[in-house]
């Protein structure tokens, strides 16, 4: 196991010296995580509440299909939006092909699911009555949507947290789209796999460790905020 | 940089650091910046056939050929090789040590010890399929000793050091995969400086005519550049461990 | 132990305005007929053939029922008897499985359409259990004038807590969780008044209240009666109700008498 | 965007013609998430029960650490099982490395936080009631765990197939410790990681089907056993 | 709509085996002191300087107070006086958060005890607003009985339910969701009685309950308190309880009296 211990005497170096390659890694992937992350909150929690409050025809199939998305491979997903911006690809002349904001429309595919699956569960399965208090205190449909999330705030965070953890973690849309360009698209984990593949893996696993003290530093920050939101 | 020259490459150049060291080198001489993503050999051509790069720098000349023949791809100039080893635990159990590549193939196919085969259809498996091939045994595909991987190269070492069996590997990440274990690794060289296993880089621009956004002028600055004397001079110095890894031979 | 830490009830007096929401009539007659009731003399609710169902079980039939605007009136009835499922239609929450339902003239269409949630806003309806925000207090009983775009709201909600008897410095702040249970019914109900609504619909409001403040809700909602709103409220405790109500429709086994 | 349409044809004829190889990868990703998933529901979930309903010390602490967790890139876990479970390795005797319950170490490991987060998130954030009315009925501690998680059993059915979506989707795990071996250790997601290196992409998109295919019908049976637990 | 989708009241006498629980005694003074206690003739509750507080405000101080087992004792007081937080500490859900409280001759330690789970066991409460288990009204009643390693449960499930007047024919098989409030509130009543337990404390069991009910519940808390278990119950209704209770406790502003 001296790998981790090399692995950790690395990642505190890489942060200390503020290696140029790990801080330009550090910064794509927070670029590309956090684009992508505020698209799927946007996007998919109105979903979510959509699929989780509302009963119309179809609404059990569709609840099928996001849970069936949990399960889309990465590469598949990086694949098919390689294919979409690729430059004989329908979007092709977009020329995203290899830049952050391509990375992030993969990575953001990734994340509405899981954002749409618990957010409507949560909504779902909130207090009956929430519903029908919003309603007799004389809420509208948009007024509805917006309490019902805050009432759910917990469970939307998580949701939140739990789709940047596979954004962040992810790396075949990373690589297949991004193209894992030094100083360009190479993301924290476009690099371990890199290091990894050519055998270095101490400095993978020092890496992996950077991306987690991001990552703690986050989760942090939203247990600051959570505390505030009261109980 | 305003001019920037999209490539896709195999994995050896990048991973060994050659790529790195050459970058710079190139935008400081042409003002052209290098971007390149590192894939299999494969898929590699596969981004020249969609153009979604300028420039390739591969090496398994069967798909060259085809890929220039199709015309996807122009102006192929061969600028390297390296050469390719067979390593095996340092006990040798089945006995291949001196053996010619050949010689050892056939013995191999006795089962004695697994052999492990990258199974990815990059340049290394390609080579390797064609030494069966050679050897007259046939791939043995499906047999109880022989282990289909399917990962890079230095995976795929590692596996063989695992499994106690041998492997076809190119010099390069070998000679990484023994720094990296500071010399005492169970695996050491049984098989080298056979010609056949003899491995061609070569540089193809992507043929303007097929792909109209491909820059086509800065990918033959890039070949020029590559196959310059100063540049050949460069590769040829390029150590890894204080090991040569690549001899230039553009032109020969 | 101080004093601010049990709630003190305050004297109301019957002129405080409940909430600076606009159409506050002081003429009751008219109050009831005015922004509502397009065709005047009109019933506020006419119900014709409604039926409500769960599975196949008919929890309510009512072939004809009138409830006119203004007022205060009175529902009992055993339990299970189909009380609660009549004031959810009234506050048109639910729809009737079959038959008709006209508020002020008006026959309601499907609850998701825009019109039914306009009229909707008119009605309010305290739940048997009520369920608070998980907010402050404050937030809880400014909600119904945040969503009708009133800004500021500090007044009313002062109000409508006087006149649930409870004292708002000492409970504006509170969260919802910091109350007891004949609290957080109060804090419940003073969320409904505080946005005056035209129609009151009030399930069981003092199921777990003490005396004092089942007279002081009794009180209030005698004030708003008085103002035009037209109160229909729910109660097992007869000794509350008979003085209070108009007119007390009897609900048992799904059918609505009186 | 032909390769969308050559890698349906591909997945039909794949599975039309019980394509040995592709059953094998089947067969092999089935028996791994599956074996992980179990692993991960019966060991997150009495964790997460622990951490949302008892409040002890350095709960808030453990509650981050989890949620960090859900950041791990899956090419680390990998990494570390795989040290863990070398020749030299600390359980390198155990001779898993290259193996399929080798695999379900990892994945088990990258699944966890995930239901453990969920399910303890649903049980702190159930009706306070429940918890003194089990309480008050007799439960013990044991009966207070399954009843509260049978309260919530929405929750962690979701945080089941969030869990599984993320294994059987995963690449890092299975690569680094099956080490992609066919007939053995190659998974749908390991053979499509393999493809689209190659460059074959009509293969890899019809794999992706396959495996998208196989979670619909899981979790079509999910939907059975939804409605038959009731509302 | 046919005769049993309303619940029937059906006829209880007292003798109705509630659970097949063992150690129901039919002597009730020997019941108080037969399993719990130890030291005999002790009261079965001793607070002795027991302060509850949240944050900064002490919502229960109770210098002293022993409450003698058996019979009925009625807990009466304004809303927010302390009530159901007296209730919780006695259903041993809460500790003090200063003071000492013994239970059966026993000082109670801390909640999470073992000893205090066994403890938590002879008592119950039914909570102010009763929580239903999102099962069928069968699971929820036969729940006591099941965590006690009881399998038949069957006879005591429909005991209970008679108990609080619903019939067993109708109500066993609906879900939660099913009921209506009063419903509700009987079913959480006799998910308690069901197994029979030492101690029975009850937090408004009458807020919903139309009269009849009320009138029903009273009887079986007569009926039980004659068996043996001490009853202790929170009412707002003074001429329902007045008649019940042996004794009337009165709690306002965190004291208690009388
Ligand atoms: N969701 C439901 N599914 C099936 N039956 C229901 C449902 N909700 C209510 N009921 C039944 O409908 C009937 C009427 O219920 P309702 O709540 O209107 O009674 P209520 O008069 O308000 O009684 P209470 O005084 O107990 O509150 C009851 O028999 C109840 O069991
Ligand atoms: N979690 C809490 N945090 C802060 N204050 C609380 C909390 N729970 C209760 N209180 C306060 O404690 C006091 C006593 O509450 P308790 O619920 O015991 O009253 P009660 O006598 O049962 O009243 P009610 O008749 O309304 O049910 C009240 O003033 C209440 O606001
Ligand atoms: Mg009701
Ligand atoms: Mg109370």
């Amino acid at each position: 196991m001296d790998y981790l211990l090399d692995g950790l005497a690395t990642a505190l170096r890489l942060l200390a010296m503020g290696d140029a390659e790990t801080f330009s890694a550090v910064w794509i992937t927070l670029a590309a995580s956090g684009m992508s992350i505020a698209a799927c909150l946007a996007i998919g929690a109105p979903l979510g509440f959509l699929i989780g409050y509302h009963d119309f025809p179809g609404r059990r199939a569709v609840r099928i299909a996001v849970d069936t998305a949990l399960c889309f491979p990465t590469v598949v997903i990086g694949l098919l939006v390689y294919l979409l911006l690729s430059r004989q690809g329908p979007l092709g002349d977009l020329g995203l092909l290899f830049t952050i904001p391509g990375m992030s429309v993969g990575l953001t595919l990734l994340g509405i699911p899981i954002v749409m699956a618990m957010t409507a569960l949560a909504v779902e399965q909130a207090d009956a009555r929430l519903r029908l208090t919003l309603l007799t205190l004389g809420a509208d449909g948009r007024q509805v949507l917006f309490a019902t999330l805050w009432e759910t705030r917990y469970h939307l965070m998580l949701a939140g947290v739990a789709a940047f953890g596979r954004i962040v973690s992810e790396v075949g849309i990373s690589m297949m789209v991004g193209g894992n360009i030094k100083w360009h698209t190479r993301t924290i984990t476009t690099a371990i796999a890199l290091e990894t593949g050519k055998g270095d893996y101490a400095l993978g696993i020092a890496l992996g460790l950077v991306l987690l003290a991001i990552a703690l530093l986050l989760n942090l920050m939203l247990a600051g905020l959570r505390r505030r939101a009261g109980r | 940089a305003d001019k920037v020259l999209m490539m896709a490459t195999t994995t050896s150049t990048a991973d060994t650091g050659l790529l790195d060291d050459l970058a710079p080198a190139f935008q400081k001489e042409t003002g052209i910046e290098l971007k390149f993503t590192a894939t299999g050999t494969g898929k590699a051509l596969e981004m020249g056939r969609s153009c979604n790069v300028d420039v390739l720098l591969v090496h398994d000349p069967e798909a060259e050929a085809k890929f220039v023949g199709d015309g996807f791809g122009i102006n192929r100039v061969q600028l390297m090789y390296n050469d390719f080893v067979m390593v095996g635990p340092k006990a040798d159990p089945a006995g291949v040590k001196g053996k010619t590549v050949a010689e050892a193939m056939k013995t191999l196919s006795g089962g004695k010890a697994p052999f492990i085969s990258r199974g990815d259809k990059s340049g290394t498996h390609a080579l390797e399929l064609r030494l069966w091939k050679d050897t007259g045994v046939g791939v043995p595909e499906g047999k109880e000793w022989y282990v289909e991987a399917g990962q890079g190269m230095m995976r795929t070492i590692a596996m063989c050091a695992e499994k106690g069996g041998y492997t076809l590997t190119d010099r390069g990440t070998w000679i990484k995969y023994e720094a990296g274990l500071k010399e005492s690794g169970p695996l050491a060289i049984v098989v080298e400086k056979d010609q056949k296993l003899f491995n061609q880089y070569s540089s193809i621009t992507v043929n303007p005519a097929k792909c109209p956004s491909a820059k086509a002028d800065l990918a033959d600055a890039f070949t020029k550049w590559m196959a310059s004397p100063s540049t050949q001079k460069r590769i040829a110095d390029f150590k890894l461990m204080e090991k040569p890894l690549f001899t230039p031979n553009a032109g020969k | 132990m101080s004093g601010n830490e049990m709630p003190r009830v305050l004297p109301v007096t019957p002129v405080t305005p409940v909430a600076p929401v606009p159409s506050v009539h002081d003429d009751p007659a008219e109050a009831s007929t005015g922004v509502l009731c397009a065709r005047c003399h009109v019933p506020l609710y006419q119900l014709e053939g409604v039926v409500r169902r769960h599975g196949d079980r008919t929890v309510l039939d009512v072939p004809r029922l009138d409830i006119a605007a203004g007022g205060i009136t009175g529902v009992v009835g055993p339990n299970g008897g189909g009380k609660s499922t009549l004031l959810r239609l009234l506050a048109l929450l639910d729809a009737p499985c079959r038959g008709e339902l006209r508020f002020a003239g008006e026959v309601v269409g499907p609850l998701s359409s825009a019109r039914t949630a306009e009229l909707r806003r008119s009605v309010t309806l305290l739940l048997q259990e009520p369920y608070l925000l998980r907010r402050s207090v404050y937030e809880n009983v400014a909600f119904g004038l945040l969503v009708r775009g009133v800004r500021d709201t500090a007044d009313a909600v002062r109000g409508a807590l006087e006149l649930v008897a409870l004292d708002p410095d000492v409970f504006l702040r509170r969260r919802w969780f910091e109350l007891s249970g004949g609290e957080a019914q109060r804090v419940a109900l003073a969320a409904r008044l505080a946005f005056s609504p035209r129609v009151l619909l009030m399930d069981e409001p003092t199921a777990s209240l003490d005396e004092d403040s089942a007279a002081r809700i009794a009180d209030a909602a005698r004030a708003v009666a008085e103002r035009g709103t037209t109160v229909i409220v729910v109660s097992h405790d007869r000794d509350w109700l008979e003085p209070l109500a108009g007119r007390i429709l009897k609900v048992r086994r799904g059918q609505v008498e009186g």
